[in-house]
């Protein structure tokens, strides 16, 4: 080990007197700790990409509704499995959420008193989702609905449309 | 003491580089996956087709899964196979992976591509998805097998799986459930004759050739022929790997198993003089045998202008050489009453009398001989003990005993592996043996099927000569075989295998036992398809004719050479059988009781006619009395054939009777419908007709309506 | 850009943030080098000074760091990995195949991750066997030498727990072979394996046990032995250093 | 130096406020055999070294890793029993004693008493740098010849063929520096000067490796 008088690793202010040395011993601090930091760094790039799945195990949040013949005009049909209301009013079709929009309890048609009621809190929304009573702030929201090549219904759950969009069939 | 050297620092400066440079390389390799670079090739692919919208429409740059729980299955395919519902990347010239999937009945957005192509669903890598490797055992299964994907859920037979039928249908003709165990393959009662009294029909020499050639008998014009006879269907009978002394043993054995006392029918030994001393005796025993339609379930070899050929039904053995191999008191025993010497056999009893009888006998004796059978059979003598024994050990050693009876053998079920689940099953659980095929199932199926012992010396599994494409349906029957659905969500789209419900009764059954009806006929869905189905025979057809049919039939149509035989049946059978069809046989469609025939006026009989000949144009199709069309029946003798039950409920919806005959659904009104009715009710052949006209018009009726 | 870098950090260093953490100044004298060791808890339970000797390859070829090293490694995947693994059966095998094809590095961590926990076994043995030939064990080294011990027990209990959780071919049956030599064990055996597993086969019950076993029990138990082993190296005077290591070789 | 401590938050007053730094008691500290030597500060010198220490493994691990995949084999399946099924290969020693003993003598007492052998090493006077087997040349000789006897008769009557050997080996070893011992140069003046537990250690050693060697590859 040879003598050296300078100041020891990590990266302290150098008050010394051979410049050289010094300048080489601090590119080599320099070196080091750039290198572990863009490893640091990279290794939170890499994190991030790790937690963020590349697949999903979920039900789609796109489905197909089954051919619209199956609903009667005048009708609301719960769909148990994606939590949605398919609606067909002499206008159209509509997909309406049947999570309340209050606290996220699932609702339930009642086709005698013909309106969606949630059984958590009593907000009471009508066939279109348009509230009649109760807590919940807002509507219940429309989903995106339209028809495929081959003649089904396809809701997409992630895009919201205005009640006033109606699927004509 | 305290201060670095500036060679730990540069061994410090160096090694953190490096480390920086080698955490990089992961997510590098990570940034360059496989199926990134398909996804980028598909844009770019998509860039060069007109229609590029539409290619991209619901493009995402991410791994597409196919995720179905219930089926515990996880599809990536689609990943790198963007393109398989693109209608417009149908074309050859589309380069994989993107190219469309042919039509098929199922949604491959729904169901994913794994299910019928195996393969590994959740790899995201080409080899890892289409090979076999360690983690996945199952491979990609060879296009010309696919059929064998619909076979597992599809338990019925589909028109459009003509490989895998055809393979059903010849794991069941050549009795492969008689050693292994096959689901949807029943095991029948008796799969192969009989030879608790073999001894007594065929000789140890027979016996001896038969057993070293059943497929190939070559003759000493070295003609190869197969069963002793040529025929183009093989016999069940497969080729074991025999030596000499086990084809001396298994004969001897054989040869004396004359367990049941040999009682030959014994005629008068002076009526038998008699007969013998007419020279015509041969002729006109062949007349008879002509006359009986035996050709309708027996071949003979013709041959005509230098040409041999078959002629005649494929349900009993082939006929030409026949002679040389059965004991004629054996054959005149066998011939007055099959089932008393095979119970189960499938020849009808018939009502012969004794000189037809002798004279028959005498012509399949004397005429249907071939001197050059036994040719290359050595002289076997008498059955030594110690070769009986050897043989008697060797017919269980063997396995023969899985498919033939002896009386006093136990019968061997299973003799064979199960193959119930053989087409799931992993490369791990198979033996390969010392063969250079490729370790993997279909490769293996196939070298078993073709040499058994190519992949098990000690196998004990005989020897069969397939053509290619009965090699491949067999091999596609074999991998639909995957044993019971995984999962219970699975079981619920299983399309069962169509169930046979018929179970005949009473008097019926004796006499439909006795004639065999169901070797060429179909009784709800069981039995033979040479005939006519009968299922509904009684709901269509009028005792009276039924009855009249079954005593003589010959009249009826003699011009065909596959026709009903005749039985010589009497007046007590024929009405046996007539009774039990007009009771039991019935379609629900057809209500006798709906239909008078006593309240149809003549007028209605006027317009029914006026229909038939001007409105509906049905002589275009139909015959009455000689004209018409051959299309469909000929209707002339409806009257006294068909019922009037019958005949309103085909016009009504000809479809509800037979699904899939081409009579067209005309939508008569239910006074047309009466009118027609009323006007084919009176339709009868009142004078004696020609025979040939008589005799098609009855064919083509009872083969159309059966249609 | 080197000298922005250390203006930066000389800047950093100046802040009041900095000085609430690091209360000492730049360690650039023994006093404060001593105050980093005192001061820090990852670092006070090593020693101020260390003999120069025991810092050389040979005295040690550093096998306690580098198992010490691969536990870290294996806790830091293995907690990632943790991220996307279910412990149930045939959940896991999914599991791994997900890794493989579509978790990002997911492969590459279970490949460190395997990798690093073989080569600990490898790495504790050998350090055991190095210890030995040295004559580590000796007093003042008794204690530790014995909690050495154990801890090449825990190494081997976790990786065997680990072998089971991909729940393919090879981790059921190498388990089931493993846990049927304990049935052997008299009066005790069957009991003790009907608890491991959670029942008579390798199941699901197993599979839930070994992953419990593996990443809270033994981890925990390995760290506090291993805090142990480090604290009574110090406490019992370092290395064994032997006087012939001055010629730098046996 | 007012300044300065409230900077640091030290006290340096110790009248005002008396801290105790280290209590010395009689037998605290650990007896040290040997010449410490020189010492070296840890901070940074025994720091920088396991930073290297670690970067370097790392980089040798992240290597393997990127290029050997982990095993993954299929589905487990109680139904399917590979040939042959092995343990892990650090138990691949043990599964191979249970070829020649029975299970509980293979997997639970050798086991156990190899644990046992271990912990209690220190507790014994099993001195590494002891005195040498072959110090007393004449008694220890007929010792070691009865010992090795009997113990390689042991393993041949169970067939132990993979224990035998290498047993012999190490037996061979011991038996070839007794003749090296009067104070001649080489390597088997080297190992004469070895203690008996040195000898069954390294006799312990060899029999491991041997039987997994044996059973991760056969």
């Amino acid at each position: 080990m040879s003598e050296t008088k300078h100041p020891s690793f990590p990266g302290v202010p150098f008050s010394g007197d051979a410049v050289n040395e010094i300048t080489r011993r601090d590119f080599l601090n320099e070196i080091t700790l750039g290198a572990l930091g863009i490893a640091g760094l990279g290794s939170v790039a890499v994190t991030y990409q790790f937690f963020s799945p590349n697949v999903l195990f979920e039900p789609p949040t796109t489905f197909r509704a089954g051919n619209p013949d199956l609903y009667p005009i005048h009708s609301v049909t719960f769909l148990q499995d994606q939590q949605v209301y398919i609606v067909r009013m002499p206008e159209g079709f509509y997909a309406v959420s049947a999570v309340c929009t209050h606290l996220g309890c699932v609702t339930e048609w009642k086709p005698d008193a013909d309106m969606i009621a949630c059984p958590c809190h009593g907000s009471k929304f009508k066939a279109d989702g348009t509230k009649i009573e109760g807590p919940a702030p807002r509507p219940l929201p429309h989903f995106a609905i339209s028809v495929t090549p081959d003649g089904e219904l396809l809701v997409d759950k992630l895009q919201n449309i205005k009640p006033a969009q109606v699927l004509k069939v | 003491m305290g201060k670095l050297t500036n060679r730990t620092r540069l061994v410090l400066a160096v090694s953190s580089v490096m480390f920086l440079a080698v955490l990089a390389i992961s997510p590098f390799k990570d940034f360059r996956r496989e199926w990134k670079q398909y996804k980028h090739s598909y844009l770019r692919f998509a860039q060069t087709r007109p229609d590029t919208k539409k290619l991209v429409a619901d493009y995402r740059p991410d791994i597409d899964q196919i995720w179905l729980p219930g089926m515990n299955v996880v599809d990536r395919c689609t990943t790198c196979h963007y393109g398989i519902t693109q209608a417009s990347l149908a074309d050859q010239s589309v380069p994989q992976p993107f190219r469309a999937h042919p039509p098929i009945p199922h949604n491959v957005r729904d169901w994913g591509c794994t299910i019928c192509h195996r393969g590994q669903g959740p790899a995201t890598e080409v080899a890892e998805a289409h090979k076999s490797t360690l983690a996945w055992e199952q491979p990609i299964l060879p296009t010309r097998f696919i059929q064998a994907s619909c076979g597992t859920c599809h338990y019925a037979d589909l028109p459009q799986t003509p490989q895998l039928t055809r393979g059903r249908a010849l794991l069941a003709g050549l009795n492969c459930q008689g050693c292994h165990r096959l689901p949807g393959v029943e095991r029948p009662a008796m799969l192969a004759p009989d030879l608790t009294n073999v001894g007594t029909k065929v000789s140890r020499e027979w016996i001896y050739k038969w057993l070293k050639e059943p497929r190939t008998i070559v003759d000493k014009d070295g003609n190869v022929t197969v069963n002793g006879y040529e025929a183009e269907d093989e016999p069940r009978m497969p080729k074991f790997r025999l030596t000499e002394t086990e084809l001396r043993g298994l004969s001897a054995y054989l040869s004396v198993q004359k367990a049941k006392a040999f009682v030959s029918y014994k005629l008068d030994a002076r009526v038998v003089a008699a007969w013998t001393k007419n020279p015509e005796l041969a002729s006109q025993g062949e007349l008879r045998f002509r006359q009986m339609f035996c050709s309708t379930c027996h071949s003979l070899a013709v041959t005509r202008a230098g040409e041999t050929k078959l002629i005649g039904g494929d349900i009993g053995p082939e006929l030409t050489k026949v002679g040389s191999k059965v004991n004629p008191d054996w054959l005149i025993t066998w011939l007055r009453d099959p089932q008393g010497y095979l119970p189960h056999t499938r020849m009808p009893r018939y009502g012969w009398s004794d000189e037809d009888l002798f004279k028959v006998t005498r012509y399949i004796a004397t005429k249907l001989t071939d001197p050059d059978l036994l040719t290359g059979v050595p002289q076997l003598g008498q059955p030594r003990e110690d070769e009986i024994q050897l043989g008697r050990r060797l017919f269980l050693e063997k396995g023969c005993a899985s498919c033939h009876v002896i009386e006093g053998l136990n019968p061997q079920k299973d003799f064979g592996p199960d193959l119930s689940a053989i087409g799931g099953k992993n490369t791990s659980e198979l033996e390969f043996g010392a063969s250079k095929i490729p370790h993997n199932l279909v490769s293996y199926i196939q070298a078993k099927l073709q040499d058994p012992a190519s992949v098990n010396p000690a196998a004990r599994m005989p020897q069969y000569n397939w053509n290619q494409p009965d090699l491949d349906a067999i091999t596609t029957a074999l991998l639909s075989m995957k044993g019971a659905p995984p999962t219970s969500a699975l079981q619920n789209l299983v399309v069962p295998r169509k169930e046979v419900d018929f179970h005949p009764t009473g008097a019926f059954e004796e006499v439909y036992e006795r004639y065999k009806c169901y070797s060429c006929h179909k009784f709800n869905g069981y039995g033979g398809d040479l005939a006519p189905d009968l299922t509904y025979e009684g709901s269509r057809a009028q005792r009276q004719w039924i009855v009249d049919f079954l005593k003589n039939p010959q009249t009826l149509r003699p011009t065909v050479v596959l026709r009903m035989p005749q039985f010589n049946m009497s007046g007590r059978d024929a009405a046996t059988l007539a009774d039990y069809m007009t009771m039991v046989l019935q379609h629900p469609a057809a209500n006798p009781t709906a239909v008078d025939a006593k309240q149809f006026t003549l007028a209605m009989v006027a317009l029914g006619k006026q229909l038939y000949e001007v409105k509906y144009q049905c002589q275009s199709c139909h015959t009455i009395g000689g004209t018409g069309g051959y299309v469909g029946p000929n209707l002339s003798n409806a009257g006294d054939w068909l019922t009037p039950a019958w005949i309103e409920a085909w016009l009504r919806n000809p479809q509800a009777l037979v699904p899939d005959t081409i009579e067209p659904r005309r939508n008569f009104t239910a006074d047309e419908v009466r009118a027609l009715t009323a006007y084919l009710t009176t339709l009868r052949q009142s004078i004696k007709p020609q025979k040939t006209a008589s005799t098609t018009a009855k064919h083509a009726a009872t083969q159309g309506a059966g249609r | 850009m080197a000298s922005t870098l250390h203006s930066a950090l000389q800047n950093l260093r100046d802040r009041k943030v900095w000085k609430s953490i690091f209360r000492r100044g730049p360690a650039n004298t023994n006093r404060t080098r001593s105050l980093a060791v005192f001061g820090n808890l990852f670092l006070h339970w090593l020693p101020v000074k260390v003999r120069e000797k025991s810092l050389r390859v040979r005295a040690s070829y550093y096998l306690g760091s580098v198992s010490f090293i691969l536990f870290i490694v294996l806790f830091v995947t293995g907690i990632l990995l943790m991220f996307y693994y279910h412990p149930a059966a045939p959940h896991a095998y999914r599991d791994m195949k997900d890794l493989q094809f579509v978790v990002s590095n997911g492969v590459f961590l279970r490949n460190l991750h395997r990798l690093a926990a073989h080569l600990m076994v490898f790495a504790v043995f050998w350090h055991m066997f190095h210890v030995f030939y040295r004559g580590g064990y000796k007093p003042p080294h008794e204690f530790n030498w014995v909690v050495g011990v154990v801890l090449l027990l825990v190494t081997l209990l976790l990786s065997y727990t680990g072998y089971l959780l991909p729940w393919d071919q090879l981790a059921f049956w190498a388990v089931t072979v493993g846990t049927n030599i304990i049935s052997a064990m008299p009066f005790v055996g069957d009991k003790i394996r009907f608890l491991l597993l959670g029942g008579n086969i390798v199941g699901e019950n197993a599979l839930l046990r070994f992953y419990v076993l593996h990443v809270v029990i033994l981890p925990l138990v390995a760290f506090l032995l291993i805090g142990i082993h480090f604290w009574r190296v110090q406490k019992d005077g370092g290395l064994t250093v032997k006087p012939k290591d001055d010629d730098g070789k046996e | 130096m007012e300044k300065n401590k409230i900077e640091t938050g030290f006290s340096s007053d110790a009248k005002k406020e008396p801290r105790r730094v280290v209590f010395v008691a009689k037998k605290t500290s650990a007896k040290v055999v040997g010449d410490p030597g020189p010492q070296l500060m840890t901070y940074p010198h025994l720091l920088i070294r396991e930073a290297i220490a670690f970067q370097l493994l790392v980089i040798v691990m992240v290597l393997v890793a990127l290029f050997w995949d982990a095993p993954l084999e299929q589905l487990a399946n109680p139904l399917l029993t590979p040939n042959p099924a092995k343990a892990p290969w650090y138990f691949l020693g043990l599964q191979e004693l249970l070829h020649f003993f029975p299970p509980f003598v293979a997997g639970i007492l050798i086991p156990t008493l190899v644990v046992i052998a271990l912990v209690v090493i220190p507790y014994f006077n099993v001195n590494v740098e002891g005195k040498a087997i072959w110090s007393r040349p004449a008694q220890n000789l007929r010792i070691v010849l009865v010992t090795v006897f009997l113990l390689l008769a042991f393993l041949a009557v169970f067939y132990a063929w993979t224990i035998f050997l290498p047993t012999a080996l190490v037996a061979a070893l011991l038996l070839f520096s007794y003749t090296a011992r009067a104070g001649e140069k080489g390597s088997f003046q080297v190992l004469a000067r070895k203690p008996v537990s040195w000898w069954v250690m390294t006799w312990f050693i060899a029999v491991a490796l041997c039987l997994t060697v044996v059973g991760t590859f056969f």
